[in-house]
């Protein structure tokens, strides 16, 4: 029946990219690109607002780049909607994340390590938010029994002995109570990070570890919403981790690195 | 269900007895007509399927060829008994043969009529056994996979491509919606055809076409026990082609279609008498196939003011309830529409949506009711959309709609984006949990503000609905009275598809799904919790 | 008395910027550049997906880019919001943006230029919503009496004739139209923008105008949410309208045009 | 007001009654002491003011020249009255020589103390005379410029630099903010002195300095005019100061300032004496300055869990309430805090929120509600944080509170860019037009689940205030009763501060202050319109 033709496809379980090599974002369409932004000019509301807009948009490499919303902030400025297609792509491929930690272990493998590898006694950790940060809560929810979502804190880990000492420790206080303790582990919180207190901090921290000749004695570990590792490195720490972390990372890491100490 | 608008029940029995004598005008002019596309369903339903060379559907090729004979009100069945009669394999190869000039109607017109709608009646049976199968399908899915015990959460995919479409809607099954729709491509309700295949070029939307629906479908199938409830698939039976993309969505299991009574001559110009010829077949296979329509009185609100408007709403509503119900759906099928279009700026316009969704709720306390979020007054503000949408998800909580569809922060910009749904679902999910119990802790003041504006809405339905009665439907469509758009009775697209039917006209499908309907209780695959 | 000092300043009215050569977003400090982005990689979440993400920031020029929020798509894909600080700076003072009409006039004036200065007669314009696009609420805005957030319609202006064909209007109708009119100006709006849909039916209707001779004819007016004037241009109209369009903004575009043309 | 929440009022009596014998426990010893940073408030009341080559503000110089005498109990103004009766031109002066070492305490000690104290009292005036009419001037200014009539919308500038706070709160007040806090930079709390001058460099916040006060009073003054309404200023009388950075508020006719009890014993590790003596003080010079003070019930919740320390909070307001009554204040002085910190994953968590913020509205009627939004459950998820607040401000709105402290989508990010703030007036002005009478159209259904929750979180209050009359205040917070902090009553910072009172102590301000409380209503700058 040459009049009619029959027409069939499968639906083939597609994924969200084309080339693992040139990673872009997807927004409905593959390698469409898309991206949402908002920002504020410091300029009033006007097509050259939206001009400069556009502009910056493309300098940073936007196609198509939209202008959806505009709205007068009032006082010399602009806030903007925008969205754009960034095309250039990531080599996902070629990367490879430095992680504060090798692997994450569960509480038995840590456990198990800490008693048959190390170090033939407790670990010993101590911990505070340092400087004039004041929020506890994190520092806390990594060292306190309680915990967090379900994830009870290192003290709630056979093995380890805790110190916590809570808020607005200023640095010498806390070099001080770790030389006191003879604490393998220093961990650091920091929340506050506007201006970049907490580098100014930090750095300082480090600098009168290394002062006090004690860089080697202890491992010294950050934490905090704002910290990543690569950031924690930087300012001399041995790890970091940022939001979402909890008693087991920090755990896992600290065997581990105990254990590469020997 | 216990009444916190203190309606006035007498004023709500009377709108909808106006209601029921103006779809019962309408539908007695229904019954004396037939159109090009019920005629293209028939022989859907029959099985006849596929393109020709030209990619115009086979059905159409014969509905073309009965047309020029002069032969459209005697129905296409008694065009496929004859043939069968005359000795073709099947009604596929009937077409088939009359597609290529192998077959003429005149010399079907021959055969005894008597003798070839028999032979239609017979035919008829293979494809009413694939919708029933198809209905408990689903019935034993639901039962097997469970669904959604509060709201369902509904969104859409339109991204032109079905296969970018299964992708998206995979994902938003896994990422929390119960209902999916694929969005048609714009333009295709004025298609005198329905496309075939699988398509990838759609704008705005991807074209319904049977095979879209497989795929659509097969690929929800495979979601539903990895998230563990079944996935409702939504479409299109609107426009030109109402009772074939019915028959489509029936053969393929679609579980809720857009099935509007007036939406067609409102929104898209066609004619009038067609529209209701269409929506009464499809609206009859629909309540068969035990799907959910969906009606698009939200639509009146993109043109006229939600405040001002809201009776043109209401009475809609039981206009589409009473032409659901002559063309054989159940209350627990009939997912009447409304939506939170207020502008945000309007002093107490929250209580004002309050109002028109408890309204809705307490007017149609079995029914699906489908509720529609703000489109009109979202703007490129994505912020200000987020919270819009956070009232309208409490709102529809609150007053227990049962179909949401969720707004998407974008609505001003683009058809949703993966993360846009993503977003959306997670913000239902937020409100529905939050507020989970707040519709039961929460009294209205009686004769306050909510309570007034709710009886101020019916009383202006109850006049608006008597001044309908008076013109009939058809007239006061032609003076504009729904969403101020004036449609001429004789006007519109698609008038010359509509024939008065012969007096030995037979549609065997139509006569079968109504001796079976209404569906039991169990089988209507919606159960209203409200 | 030495022992004490008295300090004070004044507040002045600073600006949000210190140099308009380099205009940079502001968050909540001079120059700190700040804006944030949210988009989907199609990559699962992983160190590896914040990697890519933050690699991409980098490339788009962005300093300190931080990922504040992860959220998996569970479809192969990760949505981000980030932050970040673009730097680079525009040259406001070198932006000059080509409007649609030089100056936007009151309704009296545009009335007088008519009478005084045109035609000689009312200026005949033909509007429609073509294509598959059936959004008519702009184009109604535009033309319509009733108009749109208190700005009536070119229908209410003295010295136009208006004539709106509505929704899905095919090309060839319009022009057809617009032929028997005599119509000075054609309006078209569109609004659905997917796969641009909008530039193939543009560009299509551009292409019947001139293959019928007609393009001196008309003056060709363009308008849509998604719209600007510059896109309008290169699709071969002469001006174009986006959000937050008003027929008094058209009517001053069209008397200015056509005093224009003499 | 008509209760919704259908209250035990003999409960709330009790609970009351409960809070008044504990506040005037601690009232008692508040009497037998006084502390360092309260006699440099009354030096500064005296006009002493500036600092030496090492910025160390003179009043501290002379605080501490009478610590090292051994003479702080017997109070500053001896000291001041004294050497005005040896010829010093004024108290600046006086401190000054101090300050140089050119005038020893020892050698003011013998002055006659009935001279001395005479001469004290007199010198007063013109401090007492600055606070009045720094008073009326607000009262006339608030009367021509007028002032929000629903909700005050509050929001925070936080930039560290005073320039680019003024810039920003500026802004703030043209986007529609009704009142600027200034937050403070982290640790400032924990000076034991004032920081002086206009300053550029705080992390989190903005030093807390007379000159800061000054200029941002000045920029909204002409703010004011512009925008067409009375903006209030907002800073903090928390931490070792207290008393002091009252004195700077009122000469600088700050509107609002944080000054809760107990905050800085259980935050901050103050001693809890001191800050008692402290707070008891600033609050009486903050009643007479006619300025709302703020209480900080809403930290509670970022430490302990909002669901099960709800009674936490009300038990504190309610000593919080009756210390106030003690240091002079009025109801409608006392804005109470309270927040919306039940995390979005509760079920129901809505309706516990609503409760609540009922809860407060109808045990502190009259009572300018501080109400803080969501804080500890925001995430980067800013459009999730849109959502957040949009329900924040709702129940806001739906319960009448009167001091709406502004949710910022990125409160889990950064201190708030100038647009978060453009987006947090417009979602809360949104709110408030949207849903204006929305608490006047609603009721709850008696012995409901919201019902019950306030009657649930009453009963708990009443237990609580009762184990902690017990314990005295100071036990109860040494077990760690409020905010999971257990703080020994000897402990903390500051406790060096603390003097028991000699039986010649004197304190012209605090006599005359007393004197002439409590303010007529008109004088009482907020009229709570709840
Ligand atoms: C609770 C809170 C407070 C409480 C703190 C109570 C307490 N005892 O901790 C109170 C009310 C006292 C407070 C005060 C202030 N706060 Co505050 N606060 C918050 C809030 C709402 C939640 C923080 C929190 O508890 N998060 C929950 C914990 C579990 O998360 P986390 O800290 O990220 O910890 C996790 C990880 O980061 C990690 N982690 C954290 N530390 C460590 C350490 C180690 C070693 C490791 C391995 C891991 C780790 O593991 C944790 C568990 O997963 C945030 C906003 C928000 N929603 O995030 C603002 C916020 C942190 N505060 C802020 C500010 C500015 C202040 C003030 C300085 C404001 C002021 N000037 O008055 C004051 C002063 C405090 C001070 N001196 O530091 C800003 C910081 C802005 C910035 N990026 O610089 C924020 C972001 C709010 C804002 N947008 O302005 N705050
Ligand atoms: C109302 C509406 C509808 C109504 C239209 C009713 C009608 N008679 O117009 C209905 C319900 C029918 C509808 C249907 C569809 N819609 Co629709 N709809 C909208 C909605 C909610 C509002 C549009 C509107 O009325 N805006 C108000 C007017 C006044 O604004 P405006 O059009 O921008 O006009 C102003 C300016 O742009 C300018 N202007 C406009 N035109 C012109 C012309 C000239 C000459 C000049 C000078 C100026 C000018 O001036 C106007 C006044 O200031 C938007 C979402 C939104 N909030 O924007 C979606 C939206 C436009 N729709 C959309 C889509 C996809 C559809 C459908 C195709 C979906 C589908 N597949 O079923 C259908 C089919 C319609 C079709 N075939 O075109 C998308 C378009 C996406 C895109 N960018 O491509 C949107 C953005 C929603 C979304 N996010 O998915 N829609
Ligand atoms: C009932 C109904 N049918 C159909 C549609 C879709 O429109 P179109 O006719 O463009 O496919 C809608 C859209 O809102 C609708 O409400
Ligand atoms: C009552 C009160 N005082 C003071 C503060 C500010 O804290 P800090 O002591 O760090 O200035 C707060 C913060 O929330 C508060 O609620």
């Amino acid at each position: 029946m040459s009049a009619t033709r029959e027409k069939t496809t499968d639906a083939t379980d597609q994924s969200l990219t084309s080339d693992p090599t040139r990673v872009v974002p997807y927004g409905d369409t593959l390698n469409d690109g898309r991206l949402q932004l908002s920002f504020s000019l410091p300029v009033p509301p006007s097509p050259e607002a939206e001009e400069a807009a556009l502009r910056m948009l493309r300098a940073m490499g936007l196609e198509d780049p939209a202008i959806v919303h505009t709205r007068d902030l009032l006082t010399g400025g602009t806030f903007f909607v925008a969205y754009g297609s960034w095309r250039e792509g990531v080599d996902f491929t070629a990367i490879k994340v430095p992680k504060a930690q090798s692997v994450v272990l569960d509480r038995k493998e840590i456990e198990t390590i800490v008693e048959s590898e190390l170090l033939g006694r407790p670990i010993r950790v101590i911990g505070a938010c340092t400087g004039s940060d004041a929020h506890t809560v994190g520092i806390d929810a990594i060292l306190n029994l309680k915990g967090i979502a379900g994830h009870k804190g290192l003290e709630s880990y056979r093995g380890f002995t805790v110190k916590n000492l809570g808020a607005q420790v200023p640095n010498e206080v806390l070099i001080a109570a770790a030389r006191e303790l003879e604490a393998d582990a220093v961990l650091v919180s920091q929340v506050v990070t506007q201006k970049n207190v907490h580098i100014h901090n930090l750095t300082r921290f480090v600098e009168l570890v290394e002062a006090e000749g004690l860089r080697d004695r202890f491992l010294l570990v950050l934490g905090g919403p704002r910290i990543t590792h690569e950031l924690a490195m930087e300012v001399g720490f041995d790890a970091g981790f940022g939001r979402r972390s909890f008693a087991g990372h920090v755990a896992s890491f600290l065997v581990q690195a105990l254990r590469g100490r020997g | 269900m216990e009444s916190k608008l203190n309606l006035d029940r007498g004023r709500v029995g009377e709108a909808r007895q106006s209601a029921r004598r103006i779809a019962d005008a309408v539908q007695a002019e229904i019954d004396e007509h037939t159109t090009s596309t019920v005629e293209r369903a028939v022989l859907r339903l029959y099985g006849v399927d596929g393109v020709d060379d030209n990619e115009v559907p086979l059905p159409n090729r014969v509905v073309a060829a009965m047309e020029q004979a002069g032969a459209l009100h005697f129905g296409a069945a008694r065009v496929v008994g004859a043939a069968l009669v005359q000795g073709f394999a099947g009604p596929q190869e009937c077409a088939a043969a009359i597609a290529a000039g192998e077959l003429a109607i005149e010399s079907l017109l021959e055969v005894p009529v008597a003798e070839a709608l028999d032979r239609a009646d017979a035919a008829g049976g293979a494809g009413i056994e694939r919708i029933r199968a198809r209905r408990w399908e689903r019935l034993e899915l639901r039962r097997r996979l469970g669904s959604a015990s509060g709201a369902e959460h509904y969104v859409i995919v339109a991204t032109g491509n079905i296969h970018e479409d299964v992708l998206q809607a995979r994902a938003a099954a896994r990422q929390g919606a119960d209902i999916i729709a694929v969005i048609r491509t714009t333009g295709q309700s004025l298609l005198d055809y329905v496309p075939f295949g699988a398509t990838t070029e759609g704008y705005g939307g991807t074209y319904a076409t049977q095979e879209n629906f497989r795929i659509m479908r097969a690929a929800l199938d495979e979601e539903g026990p990895r998230v563990g409830r079944y996935i409702q698939l939504v479409n299109y039976a609107s426009g030109l082609c109402m009772p074939e993309i019915s028959v489509m969505g029936a053969f393929e299991r679609l579980d809720m279609l857009l099935n509007d009574s007036m939406y067609g001559i409102l929104f898209r110009d066609i004619n009038p008498l067609r529209t209701m010829v269409d929506q009464s077949f499809s609206r009859t296979i629909n309540a068969f196939a035990g799907a959910v329509i969906n009606t698009g009185e939200d639509n009146y609100l993109t043109t006229a003011d939600a405040v001002e408007a809201a009776h043109t709403v209401l009475a809609s509503q039981l206009i589409n309830e009473q032409l659901g119900f002559c063309a054989g759906l159940r209350e627990e099928q009939l997912g009447l529409g409304h939506a939170f279009e207020i502008d945000p700026e309007v002093e107490d316009g929250l209580l004002l949506e309050i109002a028109q969704a408890q309204l809705a709720r307490e007017i149609f306390p079995r029914h699906p009711l489908k509720y529609m979020p703000p489109t009109r007054y979202m703007t490129g503000d994505i912020f200000r959309g987020q919270s819009q949408n956070a009232y309208f998800n409490l709102v529809s909580v609150l007053t227990g709609q049962r179909i949401q569809l969720l707004g998407m922060i974008t609505e001003a910009i683009h058809t949703p984006h993966l993360a846009d749904r993503q977003l959306a679902l997670d913000a239902a999910r937020y409100a529905a949990t939050t507020a989970r119990n707040l519709g039961q802790e929460l009294r209205f003041v009686p004769g306050g503000r909510i309570q007034q504006r709710a009886a101020e809405v019916l009383e202006q339905t109850v006049e608006f609905l008597q001044r309908v009665e008076e013109l009939g439907l058809f007239g006061a469509i032609e003076r504009g009275m729904f969403a101020n758009m004036a449609r001429p009775v004789r006007g519109g697209k698609g008038a010359l598809g509509v024939v008065a039917k012969a007096a030995e006209y037979r549609n065997p499908f139509l006569d079968r799904f109504h001796a079976e309907l209404p569906l039991a209780l169990e089988e209507a695959t919606h159960v209203s919790h409200a």
